[in-house]
Formats: C-alpha cells, structure tokens, sequence
C-alpha cells in the first residue's frame, strides 16, 4: 500500500487549468522526484496535497484512507512537512521563533508561559545534530535567502515527518548547504519518511530519486524508474519533443575588448564589500564566486547603487560615478537581476506588461500617456522569446509560477536592451530547457559586444558559462582565474583558503 | 511560444468575475433600485440625482485625493484638517478683498507645499505616514485655529466666490462638472500615463520599484503633494458654497473620504485604491445618506442602516471572488 | 479658604477659561467676552479648548488645578460631567463659574441664558405665526446638553400643539452643522415636494438654521419659514435680508460674561455671589428688530 | 520579505542603536526635562505626576486595545464608538439600580461579542478590516444613540460606580493601578505567551502562518475581540470618572489611541506594534497636553508644538537608525 496516494486530482484557476486528472503514488522510505516545465503544475499540486489550496476534483488516500485535506493543519497532523519553493517566516521574528511556528513550542503548564531556554536549547541541539551553522539570534529578515531555506529546513526537521515535499530546495544553496540536505535526506528515507523531491537540476533528481514522475502541462506525462531514466529521455517527456543537450558553447577571449565596466577599489559603508575591483569588457561573460555570505549579492548591490558605497569608484564606458544609483546604473546601460524576485524583483500585484515595461517607461510614453498597444506588443514580443508561460501579458504576476515570474524578471532586463548585465542567481527555479537558452541568449549578449557580471551558486554553472570568474572571500576579491581552465576543485580550495 | 489558451465557458464563473470586479458597483445599483420603488416620488427624480451629484462632489474629490497616497501604500491623515484650512485661507483672502482666482490658487498652492514636506519628512526620515500626517494635522488644525480665532468667516465674502459653490450650468452645479472633471483627470493620470503607473509600482513594490530606476522619493512626495492640493480644493469649494469657511469644517470629511476610497478597493480593480472605485464608494455613501433621510429614516437607525449596507456591500464582493 | 494661591508675579490673578466647542460660534463670542472682561479686571485668561472631547476637558482641568490657577470657568459645558473636577477645585479652594453651562453643587455659580426659557420664546412665536398648525421639520443635536434642553421643550410644545406635526427630526452632524444641515434639507424639500407638505423648520440652534434656509432658499420654494437660537451674526443678517430665517434668540452672550466676571471679582473680595443660577436675558429677534 | 541590510558595531553604532531602540523614550525623558525646567513649581512635582498618569490612563488602555489588533496587522477604528457604547451601557445599567459588577461585566461581554463579529467579517469574508470596523462605528454610534437619546446620562449614579474613577489607594489614583496592571498583563500576554506570539507572527506574514499551521482566523478574531474589550473597558472607566457617560465621550480618543500605538511602534522593537511602546507613546502625549496647559500655552500654539514635537520625536528616532 502507498503512503500517499492521489486519483484524478484537478485544479482550475479561473478559466486556467493547473492540474488535470493527475494520479500519482508516493511509497514511504522513498524519493519521487517530480520535474516539469516551469507552470506544469509541480508547486500547484503540492500546495493540495497539503492543503494551501482546495482540489476541485480528485481524491487523496493516506495509507489507504480516503482524506480531505483542507488546511495545512490537516496536513501537519497526518505527518506531511513542506519547503515550500518561496519562503514562509515571519521576518520580524528571531530564527527560533520561526523554528518553533507552528509546532510545539515549549511551555509551562497551560500555556502560560513559554519557556525561552528550553526552545533555544532544544534548537541549538538539532543545529548541532543536523550539522548546520545558522545564527538563530538572526531575525528573518536579517537573513540571506540561503540561511531563510536552512531555516526552514530546520524547522521541517523539528517535526514527525512521514512525507516530505522538498520544493527547489536547492534554488539559491551552495554546494556546502545541499550536501547537508542530501544527508538529511538519506538519513529521512533510511527512517522510512518518504519524499516528494521537485528541482531543476537534473543531476540532483538523478542522483536523489527513485522514481521519476513527469508533469507536462498540468498532466502526468509518466513515471519512470530511475534505471530507466535519463536526461533526454526526462526532457523529452516534459516537453513532448525530442530534445538533445545543447553543446557547451566558445568561450571568448576579450582581454583586448575595450573595458564596459571597471569596479576601482569599491567597498561599501556597511563593510560587507572590502575594497575589491574588477573589470568586464566588452564581450565578456564574467562569473563571481564565493561560498555562502562571501558578499557576491552585496559587491553587485553596491555596482548598481541601492548599497551605500564607502570609498572606490564604479567606471562605466569610461565614466566614474563615486555614488551610484539605480538611475544612474540604468541610464549608463546597465540592468540588475536580483536574487530575491519576489521581494525585489517585482511588482506582485502587477500585470506581466506593467512589470516588464517598468525601467523603460518613459520609452513607450508620449509625455501624455503611456501608449499601451506599443507595450503589449513589445511584451508579447519578450513573452514568447522567453517562453513566459500565461494567460496573457495582462495576466498578475502573483499567479505565475516560480520560473515563469523569474522569466519575466529576465526579460524585464533584457528589454531594457542593456550593455551590462548584473546577474544574482538568475537562474534559479527556471527549467533546463529555459536556463540553457538564458544562458544562449547572455553569450548573444556577449557576442554583440555586450559584459555580463555573473553570480551563481551552482559551481558547474559558472564552470560552463563563464569566460572568467572572480572569486569572492570575506568581501574581498582573492583570485581570479580563467573559465576555460578552472576546475570546481579549484574554485572551492581558494573559497575555502587552503 | 506557447501561451495557454483558456476556454470560454462555465456561466457561474463569469458570473463571479462579474461580482468581483463589479460587486461594489451592483450593490450601488440595488441601493438605488431599493430607494427608487420605496420611493419613486422623490428619490428617483431628476431633481434629486442633480442633488446627489452636487452632495457627494466634496467627498469624491478629497476622496480621490486620499486615493492618490494610498497608490504609494501611505496614508494622509491631515486631509481634513487640510481642507477646514484650504477653506479659510481662501475665506480670508476673499474677505480681505482679494482677486477670485487668487483665493482658488494660493490654498491649493499652500497645499502642495504642506503634502511635499509630508511627503518629505515620510520618505526622507522613513518615519511611518501614519502618524507624521496625524501630527501635521494637528499642526494645521491650531494653525487654522490661529488664522481665524475658532470663528466662523462669513462676513465680506461676495456672490462671485459663491459661483462655483453655488450656481449650476444649466440644470447641472457647477460642482458636479467640477467633480467629474477632477475624476477624469485623475482617473486619466492615474491609470494612462507613465506617472501613475509608477505610483501604482512604487505602492505594489518599492524596493522593486528602486531597482527598475524609478525616483521612489520624488514621486511619493508629489502623491502627498497632490493629495494635500485636492484636499484644499475641497476645502475652498465648501466654502464656495457656504459662503462661509468654518475651522472645522473639513475635519468630518476625513474618515469619510478613507471609507469611500477603501470601499472603491472593492470596485474594478480589486485590492488596489481606484479613483473611479473612489467615486463609487462616495456615491453608495451619498446615495445612503440621501435616500435615508428622504424616506425620514431617524437618525441613529440611517447610521445602524448605512453601517449594515457597507458591510453587505463588501460582503457581497468577496462573495463573487470566494466563488471562484 | 478664597483664592488658592499663587498668582502670577505680578501679582495679577490668573483664570482659566475651558471650553470643548471653542469652535462654535457663539461660544466662541462668549470666550473672546470673557477675555475681555478679563481684562478690564486686570486678570489673566488662558483659554483651553479640547474640540468637543469632554473627557479631555477632565484632563485639562485637573491640569490648572495642578498648576493652582486662580479661578476656572467652563463656558458651554455640563457641569455633570465634569463632577469629580469640580470636587478637586473646591477642595483647593479655586472657585469653578460656568458660562452658559449649568449649575451643579460645588460649583460657585452659572450664568446663562435658560435654554428652556429661550426655546419656550422662538418656539411660541413660530407656533403663534404657524396659526399652531403645521408640518414641522426638526434638525437639531441632542448630544449637546443646552440644544437638548430645548430640544426637550420642543417636544413638550408638541404635545400641547397635535395639530403641529413633526414631519422628521434628523440630528445635525458636528463637527460641519452647517453642510450637513443644508444637505439634509435638500434631501427632504424632495422627499416633500408637495406645497405644504413642509411649513417650518426648527432647529436647535443657529448654523443648522443657516444650512437649512440656505437650501430652502435654492430649491425656490417660498413656503417654508427658518428658526434657529443664539442670535450669531450670520443668522442676524440673514434675517435681516429676508430669507427664510425669520427668527432667532439673541442669547446675550457678553451679557454672561459680564455676570460671570462680576461675580468672580465678589469671589476675589471674599464677598458672595448673588446667586447659583443668574440668567442674562435673551431676547427674540426677528426681522422688526434685525 | 523585505531585506534590510547591516552593519558591524562601532561606538557610534552603539549609540545609534540606543536612539533606534529607545529613541521615543528619550524624547519623552526630554520633554519631561524640558518642562520642568520651565515650570519646577507646578509641572514637577508628585501630584502632577499622579495627576498625568490618572489623565493617561484611558488613552493607554484603549491604545493597548488598537495594539493588539495590530499585532495581527488589522485595524479596528470602531474603538472610540465601542468605547462610548461601553460607558453608556454601563451608566444604564447601574443608574436602574443594577449591581456594581453586572456594570462592569457587561460592556465587556457585549464588546467580546461585537469585536468577534469585527473579526468574524474580516477573516471569513477577507473584507479589510478598515472599512468593516469603520462601517461597524457608525452601527455602534446610531446602538449608542438610540440607548441614550442622545443625552448625557448622569443621574441616579451611585457613588460606588465613581470609586475606581476617582478614589486613590493611598495617594496613587485607582485608574493608574488598573492601567499598569492591564498594561503588564498585556505586555505578558504578548511576549511571554505561545499565543502572543502567534498574534505577532500572524500580523507579520499571514500566509507564511497559515502555512505553518496555525489558526489564523480563530486568532484574528480573538485579537478584535480583545480590543474591543480594552476599549469598553475604557468607556466604563471612564463613565466612572466623569460620574456620566455621553453618547460621545470616547469618540475622540480613537485617533489619539492610533497615534499612541504609531509612537510606540518607534520604540523598543522598532515598527511592531508593542505594548510598551503604547506606553510611552500615550504618556507622550499626554504630558505634552498637560505641561503646556500649565505652561498657559495658547490652545493653537499647542497644537502646533505639539504636532511639531511628535515629528520631531519619531525624526530623532529614525536619525538614531540611519546613521547606522
Ligand atoms: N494563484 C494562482 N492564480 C492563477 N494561476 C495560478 C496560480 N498559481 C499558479 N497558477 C498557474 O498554474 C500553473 C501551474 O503553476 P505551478 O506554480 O504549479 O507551476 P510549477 O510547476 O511549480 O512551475 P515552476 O517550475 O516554475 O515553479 C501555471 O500556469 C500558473 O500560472
Ligand atoms: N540584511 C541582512 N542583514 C544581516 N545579515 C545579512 C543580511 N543579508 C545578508 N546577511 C548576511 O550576509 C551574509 C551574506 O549574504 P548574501 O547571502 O547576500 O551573500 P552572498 O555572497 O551573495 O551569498 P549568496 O548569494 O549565496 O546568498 C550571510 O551570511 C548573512 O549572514
Ligand atoms: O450655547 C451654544 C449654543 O447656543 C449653540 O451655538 C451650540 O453651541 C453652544 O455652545
Ligand atoms: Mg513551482
Ligand atoms: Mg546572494
């Protein structure tokens, strides 16, 4: 008997249907990894089976019993523990307060009092257990994305899972950070906790699964056992076409291009950045690099102007700016994507056309009004180079999936028809298929003489996209090596100093 | 690529749509059809839709003007001190001998000043818009108190201030054509140029809103700013019509304006503050009070009446959504 | 025990004047009397006005007890709410005069126009020039404790009077009586649009008055008569010019002033008042004597 | 979630710090320094002291009320009218002769009640609690009303109601006893209890709670009815001052109730809605009303020093934070 078990389960958003007729078993003590396209319904079925959203048909069975699962309470007690793909703490509250949401909190009798040391012991103990190193004292929102997804890893851990659903827990994790979760999980299953594990990243999915489930458009395309699965043959289910990987691409030497941007000597007021400089040139595709809180978001902050800079310069297309600003950034041609979408990266409550045309408003503008038939098209435009999966260029990007808004960030930059590119973890939650044309179109970019500042988590990424990489420690930039040549062994000996 | 078609069908979902955008506004029609066959002789004339329309023209107006800062997710507190002293501003100038139009354009002017330092001490300081503009109106209220000892204005105001308060363009006041300009104006800027469009972005994201390159401070200061202008005027334009600028005479219109403006999130565009959502909370407001008091409802029953009516009203547009 | 005590260094006397409706107009005149009449005693006057917070007011006077003024009056104000203050002022030794307010034990004494005695005057001539019969529209406040009273005595005169009919009583919004009483009357002149379907207005006092003549006057119908109280000058020229105002009361609000400060100097002199309850006389005011 | 970004510590990190943590307080302590150095002979002294905090204790306890409903990122602007309700019902009560503590239960229950329903609406219907409380107001004021005719009510109230109002235990006034012990319940409540703090983790990400597992609408609807229960409770009391209660009396505290709370929300944990912060924000204000009636400042003048001041006082915080 399965530990979970959905029949014919069904999801409309208005007109839209998100999942239809999907059947689908978990068995306990197992890993089903479940991969699709951006938007064919890997997040929207999670959040049924545990009861953020109400199915509006089907059936689920735990441990053979028909359940209606309607709140994440009814979930919780039947022993399924979520991470969600976007995060959910309280930013206002310490680490441990979040570990201790809605679980049970230490307390004295009737509930009078909680009792401090005793949550932070307990916390401090499962820290040490699990092997991570977290500040707890932290508040949320003082947090890097990586540290909010250990936390609330953590606090998955905290409880008495019988099912857990990992969505793209690894979006924004060092290789450090996942080797912890690969553990956690192995550990999990080896207790007969199943788990329901979504990602991108293939060799992940490879390497974790037991089984493969396949959702393309809202269908369950099939299941595959993982001897029988590889990369073409996942991708071409998901897509309904034939699919080979693409080539690894040329690699360009640009040290004669003429220099688009050259970082003199930069830090920033809040010491974060130590004086580092750089140089992109025209044609480049320049990676950053660093473990974890090595300061690559905030080196890129303080290039765009939104961190405070203390001394140095930002040179771009010859020309100093001591003080930067988003304005000045845009106007010098240069766009930023951050790494949080959600909190910076767009509007939510806008349509995909209001948040796409944005920067660039001015340019569909008369002076009177802003000509919307010139936007849409454009949009449109953009929407289908990218792939944007929706409704349409006025649907809200609050209802999009994870990578399709992570595309509209994307393409929101690329209109703004930029000679640089800051890039934070630009990839992260959009689809193979997807990333590898972000990645096609950056070395577009590059080729019409265009620079490109990269920053990833993923090692292999910037091994395979980048001409040169920078590598970032404490602040300070410490070396700088070759794409061509480099290895992951040696990117991680000098983050690591040895 | 591929954009997801969707299929037309499923009549109850395009009902519900239909709630949810337009619930605010069907429940304003019921009002009106309730009052019309309770009382076809008086409420559903001619006559009294021209008085409606007179009646809700102050609301609509500082309504709007509280739907602009409320775009940049701030609130105005001060908007009704703002207009007890845009009135008398203009009352004293008028009294005092000075030209029409200089009475119309130094309150609004004084207002754009005292909206851009609200503004300025909100996004400077990142102090919080509550309480800066419940401050500053306490500060314009004694200020107000000052320029007029706590009396009333009335004496030398001539008939051509009245004007515009007072007299109609044809069988239509002249406040009503005011008010309907003030809304498409606004209904325009908010929603057809690139301006509005930021201040919408700047409330629905600011950190975004940086990011993308816009001039978050500037454009939040001119929100207040327009905000504090449209206040005045309705300040001037109650005078107008008195023939009389009271202290106090705005302050009631402060709640008011924020219930009219919240109800409008209920219209059109859902969540989001709206001007011509604005002008149809002011009118369910206005209709309610006229339509009560016509049918001679006492007083303390038009208040538990009117409460219980905006409050099905809302109910009844999240009803249309939670169908979904 | 008399004056409490420390007045300031030049010897003058200090009195506090408290109010909640500084903003109304007639309480407003009164005040700026009362400062006068301060004056010409050689006393100092702090004006304190709370915008119709009550409980405020509490605060505030319990503020210049603390700070041992010399003397308090509370100008349109019922004294009933404000017992427990009252009580704290006469166990220092500060001497509490109301002003148009009310008079209640403890307190040294009140001047004022009888409310009920005012009401009883326009009301009369209104039912006397109706031919006591009639449709009667009602807009008054009857949180205020003085506009109650002779909100009271209208009532009671309706009674003695079947043949007045009360069509509606609407309460006036304040603050912005005046707005609010001009909308309410556009929305009954259409709801009785029959000729005589309304004969008079009666309201509490003068700005809803203003309001409701202000919209009778628009709407053209010539059949309909105003009556207020209080005797404000905007009421007053109104009247004058023909409008449907046709009566008011002049409450002789320097006249209380006048009685208050008279009295208050007794107090200082260690004399006694001549009496708790001392009316200033009102008279009735109509287009004749505008 | 919105990123803040940080800093290492220096001495004037330090310092910083303290204004950021306690800037309004030590606004509070300057004023207090300013007063008294103006005015030793009246403004510093014990019965001044005790006269203010008597004087704040309304404003505090009511601003406790508005605290906890924003702890779960809700407003309740129907406060002021419950509290007049709750003195009026409470006068009613005992002037017809009932028992001393059906009076003060009373109110309380009735307004559990109408808070739950405030709640109810909010949370099962997703209406924003702005124009649901606003609409429940104006029921509440026409409930009131009707109750009372709209007269004072003050007779046959028996000098047992008045005792909690006006009678001191030794020289500390009843009313400043029952707001320290309420404020020290609540303060408990807040931060030391597992249901404190599911308020404040609701009020600061709803969704992420959900998620999470916890009751969210049972919460939300606790937290209404809690306010609303501090705000009766405040109209009693104060019907138990005043020895009457007006139809209207607690209408005016409900803005200065919010303005006490955004004052607080400056002090110790910076924009969350805190008890003590409450606190200090309601004792702001009210010594400032208190020592500049002393000072025999113009009630105009007041107002604008007294606007100007609490600008100042929230600037000076903020200063304390950017100079991180
Ligand atoms: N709240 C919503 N309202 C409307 N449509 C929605 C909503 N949430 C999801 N959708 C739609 O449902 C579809 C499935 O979305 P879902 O988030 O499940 O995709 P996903 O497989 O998790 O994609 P990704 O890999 O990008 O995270 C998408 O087309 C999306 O636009
Ligand atoms: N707002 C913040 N307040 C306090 N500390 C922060 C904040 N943001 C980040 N940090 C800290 O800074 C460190 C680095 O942050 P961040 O993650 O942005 O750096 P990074 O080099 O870009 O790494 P990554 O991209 O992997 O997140 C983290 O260890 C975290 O402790
Ligand atoms: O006594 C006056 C009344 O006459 C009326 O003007 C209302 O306000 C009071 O102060
Ligand atoms: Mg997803
Ligand atoms: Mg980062």
């Amino acid at each position: 008997m399965s530990l979970l078990e959905v029949k014919q389960l069904d999801k409309r958003f208005g007109l839209h249907h998100a999942l239809s007729q999907i059947s689908l078993s978990i068995e306990a003590g197992k890993v089903l990894g479940l991969v699709g396209e951006n938007g064919a319904g890997k997040s929207t079925f999670i959040k049924i089976i545990t009861g953020v959203y109400a199915p509006d048909g089907g059936s689920i069975y735990w441990n053979g019993q028909l359940e209606t699962i309607t709140s994440p309470r009814d979930a919780h007690r039947l022993g399924i523990h979520v991470l969600h793909q976007d995060r959910h703490l309280i930013p206002a509250f310490s680490g441990y307060e979040n570990l201790y949401l809605g679980t049970d909190i230490p307390q004295v009798k009737f509930g009078l009092r909680i009792r401090w040391h005793e949550m932070k012991r307990r916390a401090e103990a499962l820290k040490k257990e699990l092997g991570m190193e977290l500040d707890l004292d932290k508040t949320a929102e003082e947090m890097s994305p990586p540290e909010r997804t250990l936390l609330e890893l953590m606090r998955v851990m905290m409880q008495d899972c019988k099912l857990l659903i990992l969505d793209e827990p690894t979006a924004s994790l060092t290789d450090q950070e996942t080797e912890i979760l690969f553990r956690l999980i192995q550990q999990l299953t080896a207790q007969g906790t199943a788990i329901l594990y979504v990602s991108h990243r293939m060799e992940e999915i490879f390497k974790l699964s037991d089984h493969i489930a396949v959702f393309r458009n809202g269908k369950n395309a099939g299941t595959l056992q993982r001897e029988e699965a590889n990369l073409n043959k996942v991708i071409s289910m998901m897509t309904d076409t034939d699919y080979q990987a693409a080539a690894t691409h040329e690699r360009q030497d640009a040290s004669m291009n003429p220099v688009l941007l050259s970082v003199n000597q930069l830090s920033t007021v809040d010491g974060r950045v130590k004086p580092s400089s750089l140089q992109v040139h025209a044609g480049e595709v320049v990676g950053i690099f660093g473990l974890a809180g090595a300061g690559r978001t905030e080196l890129l902050e303080a290039i765009y102007g939104t961190r405070s800079i203390q001394e140095g310069e930002v040179v771009i297309s010859g020309k100093s700016h001591r003080r930067m600003s988003p304005q000045k950034a845009l106007e010098a041609g240069m766009v930023f994507i951050p790494e949080d979408r959600r909190s910076e990266g767009l509007v939510m409550g806008m349509t995909i056309r209001e948040n796409m045309t944005l920067p660039r408003l001015q340019h569909f503008s008369s002076g009177l009004y802003v000509k919307q038939r010139k936007e849409k098209h454009a949009v449109r435009q953009w929407m289908e180079n990218m792939n944007v999966k929706a409704v349409g260029s006025e649907q809200t990007v609050s209802e999009l999936s994870g990578g399709n808004q992570q595309k509209v960030v994307f393409a929101k930059a690329l209109m703004h028809e930029p000679i640089l590119f800051l890039c934070d973890e630009a990839t992260q939650a959009v689809d193979v298929m997807t990333r590898e044309e972000i990645h096609r179109l950056l070395r577009e970019q590059a080729n019409q003489n265009r620079g490109v500042l990269y920053v990833t988590s993923d090692i292999h990424e910037i091994l395979d996209v980048c001409d040169r990489i920078y590598v970032l420690r404490e602040g300070s930039i410490v070396s700088e090596i070759a794409g061509g040549e480099a290895t992951s062994e040696q990117l991680l000996q000098i983050c690591y100093n040895r | 690529m591929e954009t997801t078609k969707i299929t037309k069908t499923s009549s109850s979902v395009q009902w519900s749509k239909l709630f949810r955008s337009y619930g605010t506004v069907i429940a304003g029609i019921l009002i009106i059809i309730m009052f019309s066959v309770l009382n076809p002789g008086s409420f559903a004339t001619l006559d009294n839709a021209i008085n409606i329309s007179r009646q809700i023209s102050f609301l609509v107006i500082i309504g709007i003007g509280a739907t602009i800062v409320m775009s940049v997710s701030e609130f105005d507190l001060s908007i009704g001190a703002m207009a007890s002293l845009g009135g008398v501003i203009a009352a004293k100038i008028i009294a005092s001998g000075g030209p029409l139009w200089i009475a119309f354009v130094v309150p609004v002017l004084v207002a754009l000043i005292i909206g851009f330092i609200n503004g300025w001490i909100v996004t400077q300081f990142r102090v919080l818009s509550f309480i800066t503009t419940l401050a500053m109106s306490t500060v314009l209220g004694g200020f107000t108190f000052w320029l007029t000892g706590g009396a009333t204005i009335f004496e030398n105001i001539p008939d051509s201030f009245r004007y515009i308060g007072q007299k109609s363009l044809g069988s239509i006041p002249m406040l009503s054509i005011v008010m309907l300009l003030v809304t498409i104006l606004f209904w325009y800027v908010m929603t057809q140029t690139a301006f509005g469009r930021r201040l919408y972005a700047i409330g629905g994201n600011e950190s975004a809103s940086r990011i993308a390159g816009l001039r978050v401070k500037w454009n939040k200061n001119a929100a207040f700013a327009l905000g504090a202008a449209l206040a005045a005027l309705t300040g001037v334009l109650m005078a107008s019509r008195l023939g009389s600028a009271h202290p106090t005479a705005g302050n009631g219109l402060f709640l008011q304006a924020y219930a009219a403006a919240y109800l409008g999130m209920t219209s059109f565009k859902e969540g989001v503050p709206n001007i011509w959502g604005t002008f149809v909370g002011a009118a369910i407001i206005g209709v309610l009070a006229n339509g009560l008091t016509i049918m001679e409802v006492p007083t303390f029953m038009q208040d538990v009446i009117t409460g219980v009516i905006v409050i099905a009203a809302v109910i009844m547009q999240r009803l249309g959504r939670n169908a979904q | 025990a008399c004056s409490g005590g420390s007045s300031s260094k030049d010897g003058a006397k200090n009195i506090s004047i408290l109010t909640p409706f500084l903003s109304s107009v007639t309480t407003n005149e009164m005040v700026e009397a009362l400062k006068k009449q301060a004056e010409d005693h050689g006393w100092k006057a702090n004006v304190i006005d709370t915008k119709g917070d009550v409980g405020q007011l509490a605060s505030r006077m319990e503020d210049v007890i603390a700070s041992k003024t010399d003397a308090i009056v509370i100008v349109s104000t019922d004294p009933n709410q404000l017992k427990a203050q009252i009580q704290s002022a006469k166990d220092k030794g500060i001497p509490v005069l109301g002003c148009d307010s009310g008079y209640i034990d403890g307190m040294t004494m009140n001047a004022t126009s009888d409310n009920t005695e005012m009401s009883k005057m326009v009301t009369t001539h209104l039912f006397d020039s109706l031919g006591k019969k009639g449709n009667l529209v009602v807009l008054t406040y009857r949180a205020h404790p003085g506009v109650l009273k002779r909100t009271l005595l209208l009532d009671e005169m309706l009674q003695q009077n079947p043949d007045v009919k009360k069509v509606t009583e609407m309460q006036v919004e304040v603050p912005g009586p005046i707005e609010s009483a001009r909308k309410e009357m556009e929305s009954l002149l259409l709801a009785n649009k029959a000729e005589g379907s309304i004969t008079a207005v009666w309201t509490g006092w003068d700005e809803p008055a203003i309001g409701a003549a202000q919209a009778i006057e628009a709407s053209g119908r010539k059949d309909i008569v105003v009556i207020g109280i209080d005797g404000n000058s905007q009421a007053v020229d109104m009247i004058k010019k023909g409008s449907p105002l046709v009566a008011t009361v002049k409450q002789n609000f320097p006249g209380m002033a006048e009685i208050v400060a008279q009295q208050l100097e007794n107090v200082f002199q260690g004399k006694e008042v001549e009496g708790t309850e001392l009316y200033a006389p009102a008279s009735l005011i109509t287009k004749d004597n505008a």
